[in-house]
């Protein structure tokens, strides 16, 4: 048992840690929520630089990581900067490319890893909620070739990616596991409308038509579901992560007011009714830290083990999220309401972290339901 | 006990309802039902409406033309409004400034500016809160010196709703350093078109701009705008605290948004069925309509007590308290309830005029901005840390 | 619209609280606590004198009251005096005989209200839990008289009543609604075995084996599922007045506890995070009041309704009261633990309150449904 | 990070886990799972048993007599005797003042007290609480006063848990009223059959009888008998709330806890089904066993830091909190569960040697009251607005 990151890791993070916040200050911010992609490219280059792209791999799919506490380390410290650029996208996307691609296919994740190309995972849908088996896109295969129909729904980094792994259904009924595939599809091709738009975590999603898209299988055709759930546990347990540093931000913000701001005469971190709220808070986030622990820690077990954890830790990093941004907005009073501190787009995109892969009460039920089955 | 309403209360309820059904416009009741921002000329439209009615100012004597209604009257007003999504009345004038002139204010000052607030004349604003002094109002900066005839204001203001609108703000500016800080205090009506007056937006955490910063550089007031004695202003807005607080439950616009999220939890879907049918989402609507049963007869018992005549205690600071904690948590499921399509931002699709489609259905497009906009109810108008307080102190008289 | 009280039920509650304040002291307590009934006599018969046992009784049954409100007036006092007189089981198995009874079997009421026979109301069994319609206990018709067989489960005062109005199956299967009849039992009745105990609520109880006893139907056979929901809807109004009483109760030991009791030298109500808690606590506790009205005032109203805040009511005061104990408890600390001190016998009562007709669990999800169901 | 055990850490566990199978038993085991109250008898028994394997002082170094376990090893030993429903260790002697005459004592005081201690010699009670001084030890007044070679005591404790079985109290108690409040304390061991002890139960709101009142009038004490310096006695007592706090988190008891509430809710049936089947209790049972499994890796990863040397800071009290409040929901969980067979108060039953029949199912006889008991675990060992506090003033730094 041991609880302390390796020399590597604890040097990624140092370094990370020291890049975000010398590269995504204020004014990088700010120009980011005014641009058009929704991140910063100086950034996103100088991640890719460092190596944090080539971490959510393993070294035999050309990186130098792909473990869950790889993906904890890089995703805590983005969550602890605030950063919207879209590598979280990589982690299910890229993952199953080099799970099921072909040696061709997999040659994507080389440009990937060297930050010169992005990816989205287009699988949800309009209704499909976080059901992860509802798809109605369909694939109709002509000879060797596949074609795309139908719509996803929120895909973030949709219109910034190169190529986008998209589901679709080539045989089964709509909420079946059975016959889910996977397929490659470039940004630019012909059929596929692209509705790009802000989201409220601070980066950009779009929604996706389809129509007739010519688009590549990826792995075999109808067996893609175990898969699917498989990089949503990794994509959940890098959520979780990002989600755990930003809960640190708003954390570090609010013990900060609490120290500077006067009321009555004295620091209102002297007022013992806020003391106590902010010891609940550290309390829980404690906890939010362990449970991402055991997410990263199960990413490789069987499989009920496995989703046993994604819900738990879901379940509870939803509920914490909630706790922390509105207990952090309370005890800030009105600046915490303010677009233009720091708190305002912390707390909006750690909100909008209950919205990706299933929510607090979906989990919730979940968990007991697997755990009755059990 | 009896918790029915009285024949003459029902026919009030009534005719309520009837002048709604004739008057209230379908454009303003679609943008307040979609949520979708209110022009400054909508405000209008409706005050207007009302006004010509006579019941613009619920809260005001008959003499000063006002409606002369009970507590349960302006109650059974307020729920027929909300529940027709009317806009909601601007507070300023009607709720915070009228009271205040008819109880302290000079007769000039009466017969000068109440008919105004009524015709909608002016658009009032309010200059309460600084930076350093939100819900410690007495160590306010704002400072205004006598200089012959006029008093010379410098300072800012925050927090001032709608001030992008207003043409006439009232403020509460530091006339005197001597004594306790609440004491060199006075309530002075300050026009927002003189030199020196200056207006910046503050864009909050949802996108919106309904608030702002008030900056006064040398701004020259008549001494005849000065509101009740110098130095007493602490009082007046004691006072107008007092009478802010009416409503302060908000039970009409719980009501209104419990009907809405059901009508979403009916229409999302989860594992094939409405979202309304899973157990556990249907449980947590269900925790929080109880609260709100319970909570609107708290209200009632207070309105109905009040309307007797009988003066509110530390029951205000419980309705306020859970009240806006209900309104919260009603905001928190309807963005739970939207799911994914919680996230996009596209709040251009909200602003007046926007030929913007929305994404996702339309119901979503507000969710998350409305739950991050009300964490203010809880902020503003007397923290609920600041309501804790007061009952604590009223019950353990410590 | 009138929240006050009518005169007479005002002088009501003014006589009642003087009353049990004169009568049910600290000795008086312990006494009961120590005896082998589980109440006062001297409280019991002056509450008879009093004419309390009447106001739950209307005009026409032969009292002077039986509305919601005379229900939550009376309960409320008792509730706040911690009394363990068993006056609620009168409101179920009173309410039951005075509406289903033959004249001769309402002529006991006169009994009742003189306060020289108790009542009890036997339909809970042993699995039962809080489902209204599961009665397992079988009656069997001989001619005239029927003879009951089977178990009752904790049934409150069995071992004090004279009469025990009976719940049975004469038709339908063990969960139906049809096919249940009332009964009207001597408590000496042949083949009746009563297993008298205290409870944790301060009175005493009985677990009930019926073997071929011999009853009286009450009302009509096979329909009294309706009744039977109508009258622990007017025992949920009481038992839910009681715990608001009781809640009472708690405030005040709680508000006194920290003006007089000081910790680093000064009265621990001075320290910002009880009277926060203390707050919190008050604000509930008038939700509690207000649950207690809406149900009180609609209990005339018709099923749907009235069932609706049946369910809202106890999921409040269930909530409320769990809330109201923890937290008086712990702002009192070690003293608020022991037996001695007054909290604990108005904790552990106040706690019971949810482990009867249905806990705060049991009606969320009702309450759930019937929504749903609308 | 590796959140899994080394094959030493491993073959402990089976090792533990043997000497539970052979070793525990049965009726001792039962008593435990059906929550029985134990006699004396009990648990001398159990220490015997573990004394004769050398398990009993797990937190002892070995020259004392003690296992020498790392934080690890006490970790595993402790899930295991749990899961394994053995008794707990009767912690006074043992767990507080081993380690403090270990740190403090005299060579005489180790080497006669400390084998006494393992052997079942003395049964030990906790001399602290005083009434008035619960959180605030500082405060205590129970006096000591030198005279000749011995000490004169007279005052009172209190919350002695278990004092009843004691023969011995480790006490502090006040030697000097000058400097700061506590500065005048002394840590004295004090045998409970000198005269002028009276020792009073303390009936809990359980009905249980597990604390007491030590009353002390005119004692005698030897001066051998104050454990280091006079008027230092903070510093020691201060050393043994640290100990104290190992296992603090208590997940142990949690585990057990919550797989007796599950067993409890597979058996009991509302609407006809298994009320683990109800969504809306599983619900609850589910959110408390993820809030289980995140304390628990936190309880790991304090103990793993503890285990290479580092000491835990607010980590300790954030755990206490956790810890106890998942335990305290688990209890009132539990006591939802059982349904209106929590009511019956037939607390003979739970006696030791009782021929008492409970009333319904076994499982439910104990369940309010071990509710209503375990209110105790956010109180003593510091309350967790003790803990909050701490905590506070750690990360705040105000």
């Amino acid at each position: 048992m041991k609880f302390d990151l390796t020399e590597e890791r604890q040097m990624l993070q140092d370094g990370l840690r020291r890049f975000l916040a010398d590269t995504l200050d204020k004014k990088a911010r700010e120009a980011v929520a005014e641009g058009d992609t929704g991140y910063s490219q100086e950034a996103w280059d100088g991640l890719a630089e460092m190596g944090v792209i080539g971490a959510l791999f393993t070294e035999d799919e050309g990186g130098f990581g792909g473990a869950g506490f790889d993906l904890s380390v890089v995703f805590e410290e983005l969550g602890r900067a605030g950063a919207t650029e879209p590598l979280l996208e990589i982690v299910p996307a890229g993952g199953l490319i080099a799970r099921r691609g072909s040696d061709a296919q997999k040659a994507l994740i080389e440009d990937v890893i060297a930050g010169s190309t992005m990816l989205a995972f287009a699988h949800g849908e309009p209704g499909s909620r976080y059901d992860l088996s509802r798809v109605a896109t369909e694939a109709r295969r002509d000879g060797d070739t596949y074609t795309l129909t139908g719509r996803k729904a929120v895909v973030p980094a949709a219109g910034q990616a190169g190529k986008i792994v998209v589901s679709a259904r080539t045989g089964g009924d709509v909420a079946d596991e059975d016959g889910l595939s996977l397929f490659l599809v470039d940004a630019d091709a012909d059929g596929l409308d692209i509705r790009d738009y802000r989201t409220m975590a601070g980066g950009h999603a779009a929604e996706l038509a389809l129509d007739g898209v010519t688009a590549e299988l990826l792995g075999g055709e109808g067996d893609a579901y175990a898969d699917i759930e498989w990089a949503t546990a990794r994509a959940t347990a890098a959520l979780s992560a990002e989600a755990l540093g930003l809960m640190e931000a708003c954390r570090k913000l609010t013990a900060d007011y609490l120290k500077q701001r006067t009321q009555f005469g004295r620091p209102i971190g002297k007022f013992q009714a806020l003391q106590f709220r902010m010891a609940d808070m550290l309390v829980e986030i404690e906890q939010a830290r362990s449970a991402v622990i055991n997410l990263c820690g199960h990413l490789e077990a069987d499989r009920d083990t496995r989703e046993l954890h994604v819900s738990a830790t879901k379940q509870l990093i939803g509920k914490v999220a909630k706790l922390v941004v509105e207990e952090s907005i309370q005890m800030h009073g009105g600046i915490g309401m303010t677009q233009e501190y720091d708190l305002a787009h912390i707390a909006r995109r750690l909100t909008m972290a209950d919205h990706r892969f299933g929510d607090s009460t979906y989990h919730l039920g979940r968990f007991a339901r697997m755990r009755a089955a059990a | 006990m009896d918790l029915s309403y009285t024949d003459e209360q029902n026919a009030f309820r009534a005719e309520v309802r009837a002048f709604l059904d004739e008057k209230l416009p379908e454009r303003l009741s679609d943008k307040v039902r979609l949520r979708h921002e209110l022009t400054k000329e909508d405000h209008e439209e409706w005050h207007a409406i009302l006004n010509e009615r006579g019941w613009l100012a619920g809260n005001w004597p008959k003499k000063y033309g006002g409606t002369g209604w009970d507590a349960v009257q302006r109650h059974i007003f307020e729920e027929e409004t909300t529940a027709a999504h009317a806009p909601r009345i601007v507070p300023f004038g009607i709720n915070m400034l009228g009271p205040v002139l008819q109880q302290f204010g000079s007769e000039d000052q009466k017969d000068y500016w109440l008919p105004r607030i009524l015709n909608g004349d002016d658009w009032w604003c309010q200059g309460y809160s600084e930076p350093g002094a939100g819900s410690d109002l007495a160590s306010l900066k704002c400072e205004a010196k006598r200089d012959g005839d006029h008093y010379v204001v410098n300072g800012q203001k925050t927090w001032t709703t709608l001030g992008q609108h207003a043409n006439m703000i009232f403020c509460l500016v530091r006339t005197s350093k001597e004594g306790k800080p609440q004491e060199g205090i006075s309530f002075l009506l300050i026009d927002m078109n003189d030199p020196g007056v200056e207006v910046r937006p503050i864009v909050l955490i949802d996108g919106g701009a309904e608030v702002n910063e008030v900056w006064f550089k040398d701004v020259r007031v008549p001494v005849e705008n000065l509101v009740g004695e110098e130095n007493k202003g602490w009082t007046y807005a004691k006072y107008l605290l007092t009478h802010e607080r009416t409503n302060i439950a908000g039970v009409g616009f719980a009501n209104a948004a419990l009907e809405n999220l059901k009508r979403i939890a009916r229409l999302e879907h989860s594992h094939g069925r409405p979202l309304i049918e899973d157990p556990l989402f249907a449980a947590k609507v269900a925790e929080v309509e109880i609260a709100l049963m319970a909570m609107a007869t708290t209200n009632l018992r207070v309105v109905s007590a009040a309307a007797e005549g009988q003066a509110p205690g530390a029951e205000s600071s419980m309705l306020k308290i859970k009240g806006t904690v209900i309104r919260q948590e009603i905001n928190a499921l309807t963005r739970e309830a939207v799911g994914p399509y919680a996230m996009p931002f596209v709040s251009e699709a909200l602003e007046p005029g926007s030929n913007v489609e929305p994404v996702g259905p339309d119901y979503a497009l507000p969710a998350a901005a409305t739950y991050f906009n009300n964490r203010k109810l809880s902020i503003y108008g007397g923290s609920n840390e600041v309501q804790k307080t007061i009952i604590s102190k009223a019950i353990l008289e410590l």
